[in-house]
């Protein structure tokens, strides 16, 4: 047996959360470096799976591992990745660093606050940071239905409390009435994804129920009912396989999210401290229009074909409205967070246009939307720790006195509204073309998000970053060292995939002809095909 | 005599306990009342013993009146201890534990 | 060869890296730096055209595929260059005028804190431009596209702390987003309709691409072109561009990005040739363009607003030209070659004024410039010359031969373009002699304190004391006076035995039309107007004095200056329009979707509520709905059975 | 005449009986874990009789632990003898079944048991008396609370250490319970384990008012039930003339070897099968708490005292769902398709009226008591499923819920102010920045209750909804999902209080506990992520033991 290569990315960072958990009130600067140090290693072994990972060996899922573990259910303890779990696995561990180096003081005790020997926010803080980082990335490896659900739902807890407990300092409300508003959203957080993962639960319980009583033993095992379906073994009669799609779409369209199911985020993301925003939307959310493109379409190919035009039309509304609303918005993070609706919009388009266009794009725009929204919520997040509000209104001609930072930022947001030459322009193109080969009018609709997109982005910039310098923002310090450790490297990467994006798609690419096939949809030929003469040109 | 009309008694008196439990305020008449429905079990089971010509119900009727004793001496314990505290036996006024 | 196209793109690139980041240290060395590495771009071109001209007129395209960038099934994009005549025109043109507008930006930007970035923003609009007119994809041409709409975007509104360059420099990029759209959607287009949107099968696979298709791309194209090149409906943000620093007018905003709109029409020509319907769509904007850029050009007073409507109208001829198909298309690219040597002239001789003027830019507080600004005026007047169309000079020669095709279009269209070409060159007179003689001739209106009441755009600009008038240093004249060269020389050079045309020819292809007027015709009636436009304006501002207070002007002028309402128009319905749409929005997004879930949660609270009422706390009511259970469970068992 | 003739011949036929009755066959060792724990409680009050007061309290706790874990030991020897599989068969003449539902059951009960007496025990956390270790029940329960004896009870120290006897011998009833094979053992056992803990919920220490009153509510309720049972009882003899299981499935499926005439009059009675069945039915859906016969469980959750909450709210599910299974299963098989409709109706109709009136509460016990009428709803669907996963998935949730249960409670008893327990939910605010452990551990609970994945909650959850899945009630497990939907938010609700809200001045503190509600809370933790993280073993064992023996 080869080394458990899957199992112990998942690992490393379980170990790591209870580590730091474990370290006592008092250190807390150790417990950081024991966090960022478990993150790294799991960077290292995210790394090795790109590099143990062969996009050209043909087979779907590789550096498998399947163990028995609860043979009543019909659940192993299975593992697979292919290349779009590899690339979200990355993107993950790229990520989780950065987020921890960037909400280095986020959890510090206050000070004045009374010694309490038992509270230890810091240790927490990190550990469960670590905690979401181990849970993404098994949901990400997971080819056991059950065992995705498992951690799909699991999530969420940590999730919750970093949401919950950990809030922007500084902030001038009340500490109380930010408390309450905190608490609010990681309730309304919890609550609408366990309702959305809930509804999935009865649709896990449902395939249960078919493949016992079709196969004879119940089996979650993804490429076992996909082989048995394929042979015939395994039939879903069509309404069965559009209710289980339904309620699997439901879970993920919630986590994802989709309108009109995404007034969580707003709250979530606006609440919570920037890394905390990061790994919600750039990491979280993630898992959602994976599980779309993992198991909705694998599992229900027919239901997901059935359901696309419903799904299209709310990606499209998704975009529209999540960049109007980001327009509206008079709150940083919130804007952020409704540009974050948006592009789901844009991944879930790409994943139900069924083109390898499409599902290359809406794969390459998860990483790129992670990397870009990373980065700008990032920035965001220092810029609103060093004036201590998170409305637009209270900034003005930040540039003047930190034009690093406002550099930075310009990119992150160039980045965000997807110009080319930074990496989201590739997946969003790619997933704009690859809608519009099947749906033009679609397509075309998609691409006033573009549009938008520069609206908000460019308001925000302008309104934050340009104009006469206001007063409360005089002083205001540029980017510090630690801070500029973490934003480098991101823009560079968005700057390195922007224009050299082939390693992506080098992985990508058979995971995603894969799913098509499994699918059994093709990209549509174009209308009017090259003669011979000229593709020999 | 028709043995089912001693069902029909058992059935009639098993009714008035039942209500009894739901009118009365005493707790000890309450009590009372659900002694009476126990009681009318018994009558149901001694009949149909009768009826089927087999000991069983006989048998039952006689654990059940033990049961019924063990009940008394619990219930009351409990009664009185509530009565000696309040001063009062009405059930409505232990009302404390609500919503 | 074929290599040095990718550095062509690489060292200015380069360059905007290593200004951009680089730090205080290069505050000192920056400008020159930056200015360096435009001129070893153009050398670079330079040794490129030397290359080109040495091979035969049918081998004149050098093609590299660099590395493939997003292959994704068959959608595969690349990073690779096709260099043919048009876009060797272009890139002279690019790294000529650009290296000259660096040079001239040393001076311009001397006193300004950060002028090291300014030359970053800069270099990197000349990759970007350069990567637009190289790229032999249309996804990376888009890159190019929007590449240089961000460096626009960064330059218009260099100096951010001005609120209102800010809020141009979104307007700009807003606007071209629009374009972008168009862009965008017109590759994917390309796309299913040829699997692919490299130039060269594109182009090749036209003519067998049924016509409504061809013509739904090529209005896509146009919308692009429109947002870029400042055409109507797109051309709001040009004027407001003007916020920019003035080399940034010269450079991206007369001679260079507005005319990308140009390129890709003439680039993309084979799919405009086969749909005739998006190539009227084409001339009629150019047409409406021409007349609307310059009408608004008339009643400007700020300097550069007026040159900009003069760039809008110019780039209008241009359009048309490109929309006219093979007939025009030479000459459109002539006179945009011969319009950015002028162009970029007239604006940086306005910036000359203005760097002696203390920023003035309001052309009633000019007045008399031509002794204190000799060279200024002498090259500024050289420009003024080729722009109206004075014969002998370059705009002469390019000018002519469009009105002289649009004629040729032949038939009712033929007269309407032909005549609104004609009116275009009148009203250009009539215009660019305003500005002559409102700027270097008249009394000197800026003795006069300025007046409290008046209006003014750039508070910042007045300092209270009087300008002083002056040359300005050498660094700024000598690029101004290479243009000035090129405004006089380039258009006779270019006609000489149709050197320009039989260059062209090869990638765009070019017919001869059948005018219904002879060649003479047009050039006299077009020389004819021009004495008409420049006596009319002499007339008005040469005889009379120039009030410093604009008069209030009759409607026509009013409109104008209001760049004929359609600043109104965005104002009321985008913006005011969509903030009540984004409101609405929020709105329903708190009180519906939300509310809807929101309300879910209350109404299961307040069930809850009545609920737990039943729990009175009264034993006796427990046994009741245990008595009442249990008969109900008796019932339903019953009913059961009885079902 | 003819009918006192047969009177007559009856009599004469029981007059001759003696000489043909066989003595019973008592199968003792099968039996070992009831009588152990039986011989345990005597004990008991043998050492409440003759100890000096001091030693009582260890005395009794080491005999109680003892018992209990002699029990286990047995029950364990017995499943391992192989009589939970194919040894199984009725034992006692057929009253009692010694089969794997009920071994399981019973070694569930007693685990239970042995957790709750750690409770019991505790003797840390009431600083009250003066000097002395108290524990959680009064001094003198015969004392007029707030009165003269009492005071005088309370000042020398006195604790009611009957309550470990007692203890047993509800233990003991539980046990007899859900193995029970005939109605008549049914009831016996019902009121054993019922009587005892009508007087245990009248113990409280601390707010005894309320505790008096939650015993009376519960006897007096209790008693109607057990009233209205007996009457399904008399029914069910009336129409099958048998008391014992198989007899009555045995007339119910129309195998009966022997129809003399009065069965066969009976028989045709489908009234007397149908309300009988359904009244025995509402006396067991009393003791699990269903709707509508749920409404004793809130005011004594919270009137009792709490380690007797927690053992109550825990074995008492364990033993009325062991009993109802059996009821349904082995007895009334036949008539599945009256009564699987009327119980969809009452485990949809628990499921949300738990679920939702929890939304609303106030009270940490009140909570805890609506959270258990909706796990008991849960349950129900997997009662419905009649199929063996059935049986087993509703076995494995019991023993998931139950330590959940007895975790929740033991954490709620550390929590104090002045006045005792503060279950008030307001004064729990903060409690995560007071003493995150305890916090910590009660969050998991409540995620467990939630049905979070990853704790036992979420298996059992999982496993009855997939029984019921299976057995075609796709519609009872949306609604459950829906109810767990609304449940979560109360959970939650809780959470939100102790992490995220600021501690009230003056609020509860956390006493530290001793080793035995350490053991017990820690117990609970770990069995809920066992069960969570890696229930094959424990599924295993429930489906083996998932067959009922006739």
């Amino acid at each position: 047996m080869s080394f458990p290569l899957l199992t112990a990315t998942a690992a490393i960072p379980a170990v790591g959360a209870v580590a730091t958990a474990a370290m006592p009130a008092a250190r807390r600067s150790a417990a950081k470096w024991l966090a960022l140090a478990f993150a790294l290693a799991t960077l290292g072994l995210a790394a090795a799976q790109l590099v143990r990972f062969d996009p050209g060996s043909g087979r779907a899922f590789q550096l498998t591992e399947s163990h028995a573990w609860i043979a009543d259910f019909g659940v192993r303890y299975q593992l697979g990745v292919d290349g779009i779990a590899v690339a979200l696995i990355g993107l993950t561990a790229v990520l989780v660093p950065f987020v921890i180096l960037a909400g280095w003081h986020d959890a510090d005790v206050l000070e004045g606050a009374e010694p309490n020997r038992r509270w230890r926010p810091t240790q927490g803080f990190f550990a469960l940071i670590l905690l979401v980082e181990a849970m993404v990335v098994m949901a990400f490896e997971a080819t056991d239905v059950f065992l995705f659900y498992l951690f799909f739902e699991a999530m969420l807890v940590p999730m919750y409390f970093l949401i919950g407990g950990f809030g922007d300092r500084a902030g001038q409300r009340p500490e109380q009435e930010a408390a309450d508003r905190r608490s609010h959203a990681a309730v309304k957080f919890l609550l609408y994804n366990l309702a959305g993962g809930l509804i999935m639960l009865a649709a896990v319980i449902g395939l249960y129920a078919v493949t016992a009583g079709q196969l004879g033993h119940g089996t979650f095992s993804l490429t076992e009912i996909v082989q048995a379906r394929a042979a015939g073994r395994l039939q879903l009669a069509t309404t069965t396989e559009r209710a289980l799609f339904l309620g699997f779409f439901f879970a993920f369209a919630v986590k994802a999210p989709l309108w009109p199911l995404h007034t969580w985020l707003p709250g979530a993301m606006g609440e919570s401290t920037a890394p905390v925003a990061v790994l919600i939307t750039a990491v979280v959310d993630k898992v959602g229009t994976f599980a779309m493109l993992r198991f909705c379409l694998q599992l229900f190919p027919a239901a997901s074909k059935w359901a696309t035009p419903v799904i299209v039309v709310l990606a499209l509304v998704s975009i529209l409205y999540g960049a109007l609303l980001a327009v509206a918005q008079r709150d940083i993070k919130r804007l952020i967070a409704y540009a974050s609706i948006s592009h789901f919009g844009f991944i879930i388009l790409g994943v139900f246009a069924m083109t390898t266009q499409g599902q290359s794009g809406a794969t390459l725009y998860m990483v790129n939307h992670g990397i870009s929204t990373a980065a700008l919520m990032l920035i965001a997040g220092f810029l609103i720790s060093r004036r201590g509000s998170r409305l637009i209104a209270d900034y003005g001609g930040v540039q003047k006195v930190a034009p690093v930072l406002a550099g930075t930022f310009l990119v992150a947001g160039l980045a965000t509204l997807s110009l080319p030459g930074l990496a989201p322009f590739v997946s969003e193109f790619l997933v704009l073309v690859g809608t519009f080969s099947r749906y033009p009018v679609a397509g075309g609709i998609a691409t006033l998000g573009i549009v938008l997109a520069a609206l908000y982005v460019l308001v925000l910039y302008q309104r934050t970053m340009t104009g006469p310098l206001k007063e409360p923002v005089r002083a205001m310090p540029d980017l510090r060292v630690r801070e500029l450790a973490v934003v480098a490297p991101l823009i560079a990467l968005l700057l390195f995939l922007g224009v050299y994006p082939k390693p992506l798609t080098r992985i990508v690419n058979p995971a995603v002809e894969h799913t098509m096939s499994q699918v059994s949809r093709t990209d549509p030929r174009p209308d009017v095909p090259l003669t011979d003469a000229e593709v020999a040109k | 005599m028709n043995p089912v009309n001693y069902l029909y008694l058992s059935a009639l008196l098993f009714t008035i306990g039942g209500v009894g439990v739901l009118i009365r305020r005493n707790a000890i008449v309450v009590f009372m009342c659900v002694e009476l429905m126990l009681n009318a079990c018994n009558l149901a089971f001694v009949t149909f013993s009768r009826m089927h010509g087999n000991l069983d119900g006989q048998i039952f009727a006689f654990f059940t009146m033990m049961v019924a004793a063990a009940e008394v001496v619990i219930g009351l314990a409990i009664i009185v201890s509530v009565f000696r505290a309040r001063r009062s036996a009405s059930v409505d006024d232990a009302s404390l534990l609500k919503l | 060869m074929e290599n040095l196209i990718g550095l062509l793109v690489l060292v200015p690139l380069l360059g905007a890296a290593v200004l951009l980041c680089g730090g205080r240290r290069l505050d000192r060395i920056g400008p020159w730096l930056g200015t360096l590495l435009a001129a070893a771009s153009f050398v670079i071109g330079v040794v490129l055209f030397a290359g080109l001209l040495g091979r035969s007129a049918d081998d004149r395209t050098l093609r590299v595929t660099v590395f493939q960038w997003v292959p994704v099934g068959g959608f595969r994009a690349d990073i690779g260059f096709q260099l043919d005549q048009l876009s060797m025109t272009f890139v002279l043109l690019i790294t000529g005028v650009g290296s000259l507008i660096h040079l001239y930006s040393i001076g311009y930007m001397a006193h300004d804190a950060r002028p090291r970035r300014f030359f970053g923003y800069l270099n990197l609009f000349l990759a970007a431009m350069l990567l637009l007119v190289t790229a032999n994809n249309y996804l990376l041409l888009y890159a190019g596209w929007e590449g240089v709409g961000l460096a626009s975007y960064l330059l218009i509104g260099f100096w951010q702390h001005k609120p209102s360059a800010a809020t141009a420099a979104k307007k700009a990029f807003l606007v071209n987003r629009v374009g972008d759209m168009g862009l965008s959607i017109a590759i994917m287009l390309l796309f299913t309709t040829f699997g692919t949107f490299a130039f060269q099968p594109v182009l090749a696979g036209a003519d067998r691409t049924g016509e409504g298709r061809l013509t739904a791309i090529a209005l896509l194209l146009l919308l692009a072109a429109c947002g870029k090149s400042a055409q109507v409906p797109l051309q709001s943000w040009l004027g407001d561009a003007m916020e920019g620093p003035t080399p940034v007018s010269a450079l991206i905003h007369a001679a260079t990005m507005v005319t990308a709109g140009v390129y890709l029409i003439t680039r993309s020509g084979p799919l405009f040739e086969g749909a005739p319907d998006a190539q009227l769509a084409v001339v009629t904007v150019g047409a409406v363009t021409l007349l609307f850029g310059a009408i608004v050009g008339c009643a400007k007073d700020d300097i550069k607003k007026a040159l900009a409507g003069s760039t809008m109208s110019q780039i209008g001829y241009m359009v048309l030209a490109a929309g006219l198909g093979p007939i025009g298309y030479v000459f459109g690219i002539m006179h945009l070659v011969t319009h950015g040597f002028f162009k970029a002239g007239l604006f940086l001789g306005a910036g000359s004024v203005m760097h002696g003027m203390n920023d003035e830019v309001d052309m009633r507080r000019y007045g008399g410039l031509r002794k204190y600004m000799p060279v200024t005026f002498i090259t500024f007047g050289l420009g003024y010359l080729a722009i109206i169309g004075f014969p002998g000079l370059s705009g002469f020669f390019s000018k002519d031969k469009i009105i002289e095709a649009a004629f040729a279009k032949g038939g009712t269209e033929g007269w309407i373009l032909g005549g609104a070409a004609l009116l275009g060159a009148a009203i250009t007179a009539y215009y660019m002699t305003r500005v002559m003689l409102l700027t270097f001739f008249g009394e000197e209106r800026w003795r006069k304190p300025p007046s409290p009441q008046e209006p003014s755009a750039e508070p910042a600009a007045h300092t209270g004391e009087l300008p002083h008038p002056h040359e300005s240093p050498k660094v700024m004249t000598i690029p101004m006076v290479v243009l000035a060269l090129g405004s006089v020389l380039a258009g006779g050079l270019f006609s000489v035995n149709d050197a320009f045309v039989k260059w062209l020819e090869p990638v765009t292809g070019h017919s001869e039309g059948h005018s219904p007027v002879s060649a003479a015709a047009v050039t006299g009636a077009t020389l004819a107007v021009l004495v008409l436009g420049v006596a009319l304006a002499w007339a008005q501002y040469g005889r009379a004095p120039v009030p410093v207070v604009p008069p209030r002007g009759s409607v026509l002028t009013r409109l104008a200056r209001r760049d004929l309402g359609q600043d109104d128009f965005n104002h009321v319905v985008l913006v005011r329009g969509g903030g009540q749409l984004t409101r609405g929005l929020v709105e329903i997004d708190h009180k519906l979707v939300d509310g809807l879930v929101h309300g879910t949660a209350v109404s299961v609270g307040g069930l809850s509520g009545l609920l737990r009422r039943l729990q009175n706390g009264y034993a006796r009511s427990y046994a009741v709905s245990m008595f009442g259970g249990a008969a109900v469970l008796i019932a339903a068992t019953l009913l059961m059975r009885a079902v | 005449m003819s009918s006192a003739a047969t009177v007559h011949s009856l009599w004469m036929t029981a007059a001759d009986a003696p000489k043909r009755i066989p003595a019973p066959h008592i199968e003792y060792g099968q039996l070992s874990p009831v009588l152990i724990v039986l011989g345990a409680a005597v004990l008991g009050i043998l050492v409440d009789a003759f100890l000096p007061r001091r030693l009582r309290h260890p005395a009794q706790l080491m005999v109680a632990l003892v018992g209990l874990a002699a029990a286990f030991a047995a029950v364990v020897a017995l499943a391992a003898g192989g009589y939970a599989t194919d040894k199984a068969h009725p034992a006692a003449m057929g009253a009692v079944a010694v089969d794997g539902p009920a071994l399981f059951l019973q070694g569930t009960v007693l685990l239970v048991a042995l957790v709750a007496a750690f409770t019991f025990g505790e003797r840390r956390l009431d600083p009250a008396a003066h000097g002395r270790p108290v524990d959680s029940f009064a001094a003198q329960p015969a004392a007029v609370p707030g009165g003269e004896a009492e005071r005088a009870a309370v000042k020398a120290g006195w604790t009611t250490t009957e309550v470990f006897p007692l203890m047993l011998f509800a233990v003991a009833g539980m046990l007899v319970f859900p193995a029970a094979n005939d109605l008549l053992t049914l009831f016996v056992a019902l009121e054993v384990f019922s009587l005892p803990l009508y007087v245990l919920c009248a113990l409280a220490r601390r707010q005894r008012l309320l505790s008096q009153e939650a015993a009376v509510k519960y006897f007096l309720l209790g008693a109607f039930a057990s009233a209205i049972l007996l009457f399904g009882i008399a029914l069910l003899y009336g129409y099958a003339g048998t008391v014992t299981y198989s007899g009555i499935a045995d007339v119910v499926n129309g195998t009966v070897r022997t129809v003399d005439p009065v069965l066969a009059q009976t028989m045709g009675n489908d009234a007397l099968l149908l309300i009988g069945g359904a009244m025995v039915l509402m006396g067991l859906l009393f003791k699990v708490g269903a709707v509508p016969f749920h409404m004793w469980t809130p005011d004594v959750y919270q009137g009792a005292p709490t380690p007797v909450t927690g053992f109550m709210a825990a074995a008492t599910k364990v033993a009325a769902f062991g009993a109802l299974l059996r009821l349904l299963y082995v007895v009334l098989p036949g008539m599945r398709w009256d009564w699987r409709p009327v119980m969809w109706g009452v485990a949809i109709v628990t499921m949300l009226f738990g679920a939702v009136v929890a939304v609303t509460q106030t009270d940490v016990k009140r909570l805890l008591a609506y959270s258990s009428v909706a796990h008991a709803g849960f349950i129900l669907t997997g009662v419905v499923a009649t199929r063996p996963e059935g049986i087993s998935s509703v076995m494995f949730y019991l023993a998931a819920y139950s330590f959940v249960t007895l975790g929740a409670f033991a954490v709620v008893t550390l929590v104090r102010d002045a006045g005792g327990e503060a279950t008030q939910l307001s004064k729990w605010a903060g409690l995560g920045r007071r003493s995150p452990l305890v916090a910590a551990v009660f969050a998991v609970f409540l995620l467990a209750f939630a049905g979070i994945p990853l704790t036992s909650g979420f298996a059992g959850k999982f496993a009855v909804f997939k029984a019921a899945a299976q057995g075609g009630a796709v519609p009872l497990v949306i609604v459950g999902v829906v109810s767990s939907a609304i449940a979560a938010f109360f959970y939650i609700r809780v959470i939100v209080l102790m992490f995220f809200n600021a501690p009230e001045e003056g609020g509860p503190s956390v006493a530290v506990p001793s080793l035995l509600t350490s053991t017990a809370i820690g117990v609970g933790v770990v069995v809920t992520v066992v069960l969570g993280v890696a229930p094959q073993y424990f599924l295993n064992l429930a489906g083996q033991a998932g067959v009922f023996v006739r």
